[in-house]
């Protein structure tokens, strides 16, 4: 069932990734983000769910879809340039590499990916199944041993992850508003701005 | 932009604004019973006010929840959270210390209440922020995209076929 | 008068959904009712009189079956046509339904398109319906209008 | 090879984060199309989410809300890293909306969300002031 | 198993034909309006259908109650959602395919033309 | 920081408080140029007193001397006043006087822009001397070493035209480049090798006497040291000094004959007496490269000298071959050669300052920078052409001059160890010194005047041919009583046997 | 109150970055205090617990909510992070001092507040990265500083800075993304998330260093702070990041955010992983982070040699300076640690008075071409002082902060045995005075005929922070007190001399 | 009731994975944001049913067989997400339309 789920979301990114134009690949988006809730909900994280769905299904999706009107919804076949940046200080590098620049980024993209990959197939290999319920994450007596057996007399809430969440680490809680806050004035510096200030991007 | 035309939209997506809201408040009121929270509340409310702009144009929606009022509320949310974290500092305990809002040497019942408090206080601020920051969020970036169907305004769809 | 009946509403939602009745949640039940209904009361009753909102709400419920039965009937057809069992000839006709009130048209149009055959695809300015069926007698269904009339009644009068 | 096999099995979650983590890192990389590559950002965080709650899984677990009754064999999930990736699903949209924001900025100054093309005008603007 | 329950399983069985039939037409009609007609109620019958079934034998409860309430939801929004797909597809002018007219179009693999033809 | 208040004690701070609050005083009084001038010249003096009153307490057999400030534990900046110190600060403070006295002449005659920061920068060119001379360990000497490059190159630029960009390019290049490239590891390697504790304190017998580090790494540190000390001009790093040129003759003075070179060769007298100590070295038997080079350097330098028609290059190669004697002397490891070397120091810049003074009291004067141009100019400019003659023949080795007498030390050094062929090296040099100062001498007084010669040409301005007859006396006096040099250098090299 | 200072120096600029939108509402004038005020009881605060621990020789402790550590989240103050802080702090007060006039030249008027909340909230970013004891707290906090720095460059006039903001944000997220990676595989294996519990079960137990998800752990952590801290190979977003973005911003992020990072790796290896992990764990590690950080040390100045315009060329030298931070901790020696620690602070000093002197550049001609500085030595004698020194200080100067930093670190590497790396540090040397010395001609020598295009000197709003940069750079290369905390900080860390 | 519960699971499952070609490949954009449509839909049922099997799964581990309160969680998710899924859709098909409405603007524009 969870396979299933996992199937889904990998076709779904696949075709988030795949699809060209711009608002389709948004809608895919918040399908895929849906579907990322109800294998939270398989996995019984449900705050997470529920969040995963307000937010990437909900708030994410109309966000794109808004700036999407602005910007276009069509994208083009050309490469990516980010994988250029270590060879950056040779312009002429760069130009000479505007040719194939497509199949050239596709190429390097998947170099890195794959080593990536590497990589995090090989730090499973001593990991804990999934699920093991005495893995050392999950015996923790100070951390997540503590949390579920004493949150209640020492907090309150039913919901263990809203004690924790609010009380325990209160303090990572008040960094996330402030982030969620930081990230409103950023978009409001960036986007809401008088005559002027658009003027001097069109130059 | 302009009002939906269909009235079985408009219809619907106005009743249902309520019923969103509601929803978003019952979603925090019940965070610490089961899942949800100042989060998931603040963002499902924020939605409700997407919808309002999304069916009725862009300065309907504004009305209800006008710049002013969002523009103060994100941080005054933020700041709620950190007051109290710094009210119980003042009170004598470490920051975010919620027991110490019963005050000194409170019996154990207080301080579980005092703690109850705290987190409704907290939560409430983690949903004020949340719901302006995501109404500015989306008004923001909503602002230029939603002009009236005639103008051919320069931030659109460039000529990309 | 508009504020009151939407609180109401909005209390027994909240009890149905909160189903904890400690002065805790009460409270915060109230208020948040309370704040919903201040913010958008006029939402919800659409500015129109109470009393009508109630009989129409009424008048929906008893709709509601003969709805129902009409989806089981016609989903039947449509499952048919998907296995290919029957053929499928796609048309659109628009007609002119004479409804008064946005809640007439809204049911309607909801009815039209919950009623496999048929997809209400847009109503133009002026009230004209557009409908895309999946085949002709579906089409021709809506066109006798007894859904119309049914909405009608549910509709029991305009707006103003 | 067998042992490979039974291995990627038992931690077929893990290789599922991986992979939706690659498709979202690839996009990243190869997408030359700006609000492209927010999609894969999007994509990747997610995966780590998925990397995050299969550490707290427990066979046959519960969601952790406390629960009057509970059967001793069924134990709570871990709650941490729910709560962890709670503040990490917030952090991803803040980016989310800020990149988002600077594409539209972008677009309105340069006409265009292409990679490509961004870095062909600005080696046009640098080649115009030297 | 109780009578509730086997009327249950029934509801769900139903309700997941419905389901899987609408999955199933929106992959095998020709035309987008006419997946609009497999998707939209076919789906809204057969989760009408299976959310009933999960309710019949709980009876009346708190729980029972979010389902109606989902179940309305879903009766309203889903038309809804529907006629505004069919909406936008009729504002972007897209044609309806008929019997008559030949072939369907083909799912042509180039989509970057797909929507131009219809603009 | 460890701020030290005795006066005693803090001798050298002083010297370089009262050059660095000379600058502030030309600075202070930039708009008003003859009391700017004025406060150079009184500063050059009063540093000069102090020196001769620290020299006169280190003869009394006091020890002077302070750490000024502590940076971290063996890196600090500190003064002690020793015999090569004092010996290289006498020269450099003397002759700054004589050297302000003449500047003030030459550019008041040429009215050059910018003489502020030209007094400026000069004057803090004398406090790094007077820091690196009186420097008790190899990172203050090095600091101050790095200040003199620095400062000086703002002297070098001074007309601010392409050639003189280029020229004091080429200048901060071989200066800067050699010192970070070479003379920075060389005193991290010293630093390493020093002992448990490290330290870059110079002692007597040296520093890394007692060193365990392994052979080849005080032998790198060693020729990294010197290769790094790239002022003393030995070939191949020698090709800043002819482009150096470009810069005011009162500047290249400086360069040459007081201040740049000479921190140089003194540098590799410290290093070679005060951080590898000689025994050490004769173990190692690095010294040797360095006495192929100087060789290598006399001689070439001497044959370069010869075929350069421009007066001021022709001085400047000159210099490089000049200032190999004195390397030379340190390296042969002979104390006898080792007193000729130093007191080489200081005979070679009365000598070599006075050519230079006359070479630019000619260019004030006439316009003239060729040789080939001097054709009489002997008998209108009789003083100054009195003096390029004695200054010559000091170079040369000749009596009654100067260089005589450290070349004798050196001949004496060569023989004790036996190098018989850097006897012949001298001798070879001496000869072509001969070959390109003389001519200029004959030249000057006996072939007249070309056509069209200018009837109002005389003398300099007063200030330079006051200045440059104090050189050439101090040349004459120098070989009547050379103990003031013979006896520091003496004590420097280790020397006890008697006087010739 | 003093026992909340580790909060407060935290919170108070976080809460001035809260008000400011609302207080700016009410009056504009009131922002440019605010945000000196908030930052100078930031500075106050750290400075006052860096000598509280250098005097008690005891780190602090803080934990929230009143939660024991690996319960609740906390913070830890000791003298490394001590310095750090005060580092952070100092350069944000500077920075906002020095932004009044400038800030009004390039930022719209109608964004200035919110650029000041955002602003502080980056300072307050950086500070949480820096003071927290918990390594999620690391990341929410990393996160904070990192949206804030996108935005800050965003704001740069011109629209390369857009692009320059926006490639920051993918790479830094993807950067981001791998830390948080890293964290879970740490967290997966010791379940749980304070960074002195990790360390013990690390020490407990060594055996946990050759399982694959720890190392895995590290690497991603590396990978995640290498980018942040453009680390050579990944440093390609930086050059554009500092030319295009508004002076303000580049001062600040300059001399503070890399070495955040690079920080931010200190305590990941020290404070988490352990030394052990270092040397027995995975030596590999060692030699690649020495290989990356040999070669940004060579081709970081090496690059910014050609480099036309000032900021550009700045950014390039960052990044070979970080790679001196880097190789402190390779080479794992009290003497290269020394150098490594000091050279956040002397990095931090010569940086920020570079920019400074870039920013009065901008200030006054509106570009920052090289060029443009021909002949400022004579308009602008302090700034081009600040210059000379600060320029000095990078190359290493002996009496300059710069010096001590290339000292310690070539004792260390000589005694760790990587004798190559003196050679790579002379060069990078020469590199850097080769650029500096072609920007000092410039400023004092430039040909006679060229008009100087900065006409006069910058406010003194403007010259104050850059001349107390600029003297910071002499007093750290004069004064034994820096050393003397970095050795004690070194100490600290547990290296074998 | 488990296995009928999971037999309409995995029934809804098999449905979205029939879909999803529909998502991938189109071949219009509408064919794509019907197909997403009917992915979010499924889900609501989805949510719904892993509650359900959840609940009796404890059941299954000695839970009390009455106590289904903790599906109400999952139909709580279940019905936000009927909330977000319908503004989501509304959401796409408006900006269509807008956008459809500029490119006609500027084909009357631009003939």
């Amino acid at each position: 069932m969870t396979l299933l789920t996992l199937l889904l979301l990998v076709g779904l990114a696949v075709a988030a990734v795949r699809v060209r134009d711009l608002l389709a690949a948004t809608a895919i988006l918040g399908a895929y983000s849906l579907m990322m809730a109800v294998l939270w909900c398989q996995m019984n994280a449900l705050d997470v769910a529920f969040t995963e769905a307000a937010v990437g299904a909900g708030i994410s999706t109309v966000l794109m879809l808004s700036a999407l009107l602005r910007v276009g919804a069509k994208e083009g076949r050309r490469g990516s340039h980010i994988l250029r940046h270590p060879l950056m200080t040779m312009q002429e590098l760069a130009t000479t590499m505007r040719r194939n620049e497509a199949r050239r980024s596709a190429w390097g993209s998947a170099l890195v990916c794959l080593l990536v990959g590497a990589a995090l197939l090989y730090g499973t290999i001593d990991m804990p199944r999934v699920g093991d319920a005495e893995s050392p994450a999950n015996t923790h007596t100070k951390v997540a041993e503590h949390y579920i057996t004493k949150s209640h007399d020492e907090v309150g809430p039913a919901n263990i992850v809203t004690s924790v969440l609010g009380d325990y680490r209160g303090y990572d809680t008040m960094g996330e508003t402030c982030v969620i806050f930081t990230a409103a004035l950023c978009v409001l510096l960036l986007l809401r701005q008088t005559g002027t200030a658009r003027r001097r991007d069109e130059d | 932009m302009r009002t939906e035309k269909s009235p079985v939209i408009r219809y619907v997506a106005l009743r249902a604004v309520p019923f969103i809201q509601l929803y978003a408040l019952y979603v925090l009121g019940h965070g610490e019973d089961g899942p949800g929270g100042g989060f998931q509340g603040g963002v499902i409310f924020a939605s409700s006010f997407v919808l309002m702009a999304l069916v009725y144009g862009y300065g309907t929606g504004r009305k209800g929840a006008p710049e002013k009022i969002t523009d103060i509320l994100a941080p005054a949310g933020c700041v709620l959270y950190a007051g109290i974290g710094l009210i119980c500092l003042l009170m004598g305990g470490a920051f975010l210390e919620y027991g110490r809002l019963a005050g000194e040497g409170a019996s154990e019942a207080a301080k579980h209440s005092a703690h109850h408090f705290g987190l409704i206080g907290i939560e409430a601020g983690v949903m004020i922020t949340v719901t302006a920051s995501m109404i500015t969020l989306f008004f923001e970036m909503a602002r230029d995209a939603h002009v009236d169907h005639g103008q051919d305004d320069d931030d659109g769809e460039d000529d990309d076929a | 008068m508009g504020f009151v009946v939407a609180w109401i509403m909005l209390a027994v939602l909240w009890l149905g959904l909160s189903g904890f009745t400690d002065p805790v949640h009460l409270v915060f039940g109230a208020v948040s009712v309370t704040l919903v209904s201040a913010l958008s009361h006029r939402h919800l009753t659409g500015g129109g009189s109470v009393g009508r909102g109630m009989a129409r709400l009424l008048r929906l419920a008893l709709y509601m079956p003969w709805l129902l039965w009409q989806i089981a009937a016609a989903n039947l057809d449509v499952m048919l046509r998907i296995f290919g069992v029957r053929e499928i000839d796609p048309c659109v006709v628009r007609f002119k339904p004479d409804l008064e009130s946005d809640f007439g048209r809204v049911t309607l149009a909801n009815s039209i398109t919950l009623t496999p055959g048929t997809v209400t695809v847009d109503i133009t300015d002026d009230g004209e319906y557009i409908i895309h069926a999946l085949t002709r007698e579906a089409a021709d269904a809506v066109l006798t209008r007894v859904m119309e009339a049914k909405a009608r009644s549910v509709e029991g009068g305009s707006d103003a | 090879m067998l042992d490979v096999l039974s291995h990627l099995w038992s931690h077929y979650h893990y290789v599922f984060y991986i992979l939706l983590m690659l498709i979202g890192l690839y996009a990243v990389l190869a997408k030359g199309n700006l609000v492209k590559k927010v999609i894969g950002l999007n994509v990747l965080q997610t995966a780590v989410f998925l990397f995050y709650i299969s550490i707290g899984r427990k066979a046959g677990g519960t969601a952790p809300v406390l629960w009057e009754g509970k059967p001793e064999t069924v134990p709570y999930e871990n709650p941490l890293p729910h709560v962890l990736m709670l503040t990490a699903i917030v952090v991803g949209v803040s980016i989310t909306a800020v990149a988002l924001a600077l594409i539209i900025r972008i677009k309105r100054g340069y006409g265009t969300i292409e990679e490509g093309e961004i870095l062909a005008l600005d080696e046009a603007d640098a080649r115009g002031e030297s | 198993m109780t009578v509730l329950e086997i009327i249950a399983t029934v509801v769900i069985a139903l309700g997941a034909l419905v389901m899987l039939a609408g999955a199933a037409g929106v992959v095998r009609f020709p035309d987008f309006y006419s997946r609009l007609h497999a998707a939209g109620k076919a789906d809204t019958l057969g989760q009408g259908l299976i959310l009933l079934g999960l309710a019949i034998p709980i009876g009346l409860s708190l729980i029972s109650f979010k389902i109606a309430l989902i179940i309305l939801f879903i009766f309203i929004f889903n038309p809804t959602a529907t006629h505004a797909l069919a909406r936008g597809a009729w504002t972007l002018g897209l044609k309806p395919w008929e019997k008559h007219q030949g072939e369907p179009r083909t799912d042509d693999e180039d989509d970057d033309h797909g929507e131009e033809d219809h603009a | 920081m460890i701020l030290a208040f005795d006066l005693l004690a803090s001798g050298p701070s002083v010297s370089i408080g009262i050059c660095l609050l000379g600058v502030l005083g030309i600075l202070a009084t930039r708009r008003m140029p003859n009391v700017r001038e004025g406060v150079s010249l009184t500063t050059a003096v009063v540093n000069f007193g102090l020196v001769l009153w620290m020299y006169g307490r280190f003869q009394a057999g006091e020890t002077l001397g302070s750490t000024l400030l502590e940076i971290v534990p063996g890196l600090e900046i500190g003064f002690r006043v020793d015999a090569l110190g004092i010996l290289f600060a006498l020269v450099a403070s003397g002759l700054w006087i004589l050297n302000t006295l003449y500047s003030i002449g030459y550019m008041r005659a040429h009215e050059e822009p910018r003489q502020t920061r030209f007094y400026s920068c000069f004057a803090i060119a004398i406090a790094a001397c007077m820091g690196a001379a009186f420097s008790s360990n190899l990172f203050s000497m090095f600091a101050f070493y790095e200040l003199l490059t620095i400062c000086t190159y703002p002297l070098v630029i001074h007309a601010q035209t392409d050639t003189a960009r280029a020229g004091a390019k080429r200048y901060v290049t071989y200066l800067l480049g050699a010192s970070l490239c070479f003379l920075l590891p060389a005193m991290f390697l010293i630093w390493q090798a020093s002992g448990a504790v490290p330290s870059l304190q110079f002692a007597e017998g040296g520093l890394l006497a007692s060193s365990t580090a392994s052979g080849f790494t005080l032998g790198l540190a060693f020729l990294l040291a010197v290769a790094g000390l790239a002022k003393c001009g030995v070939m191949p790093l020698h090709s800043w000094l002819p482009a150096a040129m470009v810069a005011p003759t009162p500047v290249s003075a400086l360069l040459h004959a007081v201040a740049v070179v000479k921190m140089g060769v003194f540098g590799v007298c410290r290093i070679v007496f005060h951080v590898f100590g000689v025994d050490l070295l004769g173990r190692l038997g690095v010294a040797d490269v360095l006495l192929y080079a100087a060789c290598f350097t006399i001689v070439v330098g001497s044959l370069v000298a010869l075929v350069q028609d421009n007066l001021k290059r022709r001085l400047a190669y000159s210099t490089i071959s000049q200032l190999s004697y004195i390397l030379l002397g340190v390296a042969l490891l002979a104390p006898a050669a080792g007193v000729g070397g130093v007191a080489h120091i200081g005979f070679h810049a009365v000598s070599k300052i006075t050519l230079f003074f006359a070479a630019g009291a000619i260019y004030v004067a006439a316009h003239k920078t060729k040789v080939s141009e001097l054709d009489g100019i002997g008998r209108r400019m009789p003083i100054t052409m009195a003096a390029f003659t004695i200054g010559a023949l000091s170079m040369i080795g000749l009596p009654p001059t100067a260089g005589i007498v450290s070349k004798w030390w050196l001949v004496r050094g060569a023989v004790e160890v036996e190098q018989w062929p850097v006897l012949a090296v001298l001798l070879i040099s001496t000869l072509l010194n001969a070959g390109y100062f003389l001519p200029i001498v004959w030249r000057a007084f006996f072939r007249p005047s070309p056509e069209g010669t200018p009837s109002g040409l005389k003398e300099a301005p007063l200030p330079c041919v006051i200045a440059l007859s104090g050189t050439a006396l101090l040349t004459l006096l120098c070989f009547f009583y050379p103990d003031l040099f013979v006896d520091l250098a003496a004590e420097v090299a280790g020397y006890e046997g008697g006087r010739p | 109150m003093v026992a909340h200072l580790p909060v407060l120096t935290i919170m108070i600029p976080l809460f001035a970055g809260l008000f400011m939108p609302l207080l700016g509402r009410l009056n504009r004038a009131i922002v440019w205090p605010l945000a000196v005020g908030a930052l100078g009881f930031a500075t106050f605060g750290s400075i006052h617990m860096l000598v509280d621990v250098a005097t008690t020789g005891e780190a602090i402790h803080y934990s929230f909510g009143g939660w024991a550590l690996p319960t609740g989240i906390g913070y830890r103050v000791d003298l490394l992070n001590g310095m750090v802080l005060a580092m952070i702090a100092g350069a944000g007060l500077l920075t906002s001092i020095w932004m009044l006039r400038p800030a009004q030249k390039e930022i719209p008027d109608e964004g200035r507040t919110s650029y000041y909340a955002v602003f502080l909230l980056c300072c307050a970013g950086f500070l949480g990265i820096t003071i927290t004891a918990d390594i999620f707290n690391l990341y929410v906090f990393l996160e904070i500083a990192s949206i804030t720095s996108y935005v800050l460059i965003a704001m740069g006039g011109r629209r390369q800075a857009l692009y320059a903001g926006y490639s920051y944000l993918i790479v830094g997220s993807i950067g981001a993304t791998f830390i948080l990676l890293g964290i879970g595989h740490l967290y997966m294996r010791t379940g749980s998330l304070g960074m002195a519990d990790i360390l013990s079960q690390f020490q407990a137990d060594t055996s946990l260093y050759t399982l694959s998800d720890v190392r895995t752990a590290f690497a991603f952590f590396t990978v995640g702070l290498a980018i942040k801290m453009a680390l050579f190979p990944l440093h390609g977003w930086q050059p554009s990041a500092y030319t295009y973005a508004p002076s303000p911003s580049s001062l600040f992020i300059a001399s503070t955010s890399t070495k955040v990072s690079a920080y931010a790796f200190y305590r990941i290896c020290f404070g988490v992983f352990g030394l052990a992990f270092l040397t027995d764990g995975l030596p590999e590690i060692r030699q690649i982070v020495l290989v990356m950080s040999s070669a940004a040390i060579v081709l970081g100045p090496l690059i910014a040699i050609r480099q036309g315009d000032l900021k550009r060329l700045l950014a390039y030298s960052s990044v070979g300076q970080i790679g001196y931070i880097m190789l402190g901790v390779v080479l794992l020696n009290v003497d290269g640690l020394t150098g490594g620690i000091i050279h956040f602070w002397n990095h931090a000093a010569a940086k920020g008075s570079l920019f400074c002197v870039a920013g009065a550049l901008v200030f006054r001609t509106g570009s920052s071409r090289v060029s443009d500085l021909a002949g400022m030595g004579r308009r602008a004698p302090w700034t081009s002082a600040v210059l000379t020194v600060a320029g000095c200080s990078m190359v290493g100067v002996p009496m300059t902060a710069g010096f001590l930093s290339k000292w310690y670190l070539a004792a260390g590497a000589l005694e760790a045995d990587y004798v190559f790396v003196v050679p790579v540090l002379i060069a990078s040397s020469v590199f850097t005075a080769i650029y500096v010395w072609r920007v000092l001609q410039l400023v004092w020598f430039a040909p006679k005929d060229v008009e100087p295009a900065v006409t006069s000197e910058v406010p003194w709003s403007m010259r104050i922070p850059a001349l107390a940069l600029g003297a910071a750079c002499l007093v750290f290369g004069l004064t034994p007190w820096s050393v003397d905390l970095a050795r004690s900080a070194a100490v600290a860390l547990g290296v074998g001399s | 009731m488990h296995d009928v519960h999971l037999l309409a699971l995995i029934a809804v499952l098999i449905g979205v994975l029939v879909v999803l070609p529909r998502a991938i490949r189109g071949p219009t954009l509408l064919d794509r944001i019907l197909a997403v449509n009917v992915i979010g839909t499924k889900t609501i049922v989805l949510l719904a049913l892993i509650g359900f099997l959840r609940v009796e799964h404890t059941i299954a581990e000695g839970a009390a067989a009455d106590d289904y309160s903790r599906a109400g969680f999952f139909l709580d998710i279940a019905l936000a997400y009927a909330l977000i899924n319908f503004i989501a859709t509304i959401a796409v098909l408006r900006y269509i339309e807008i956008r459809a409405g500029r490119a006609k603007a500027r084909e009357g524009g631009g003939a």
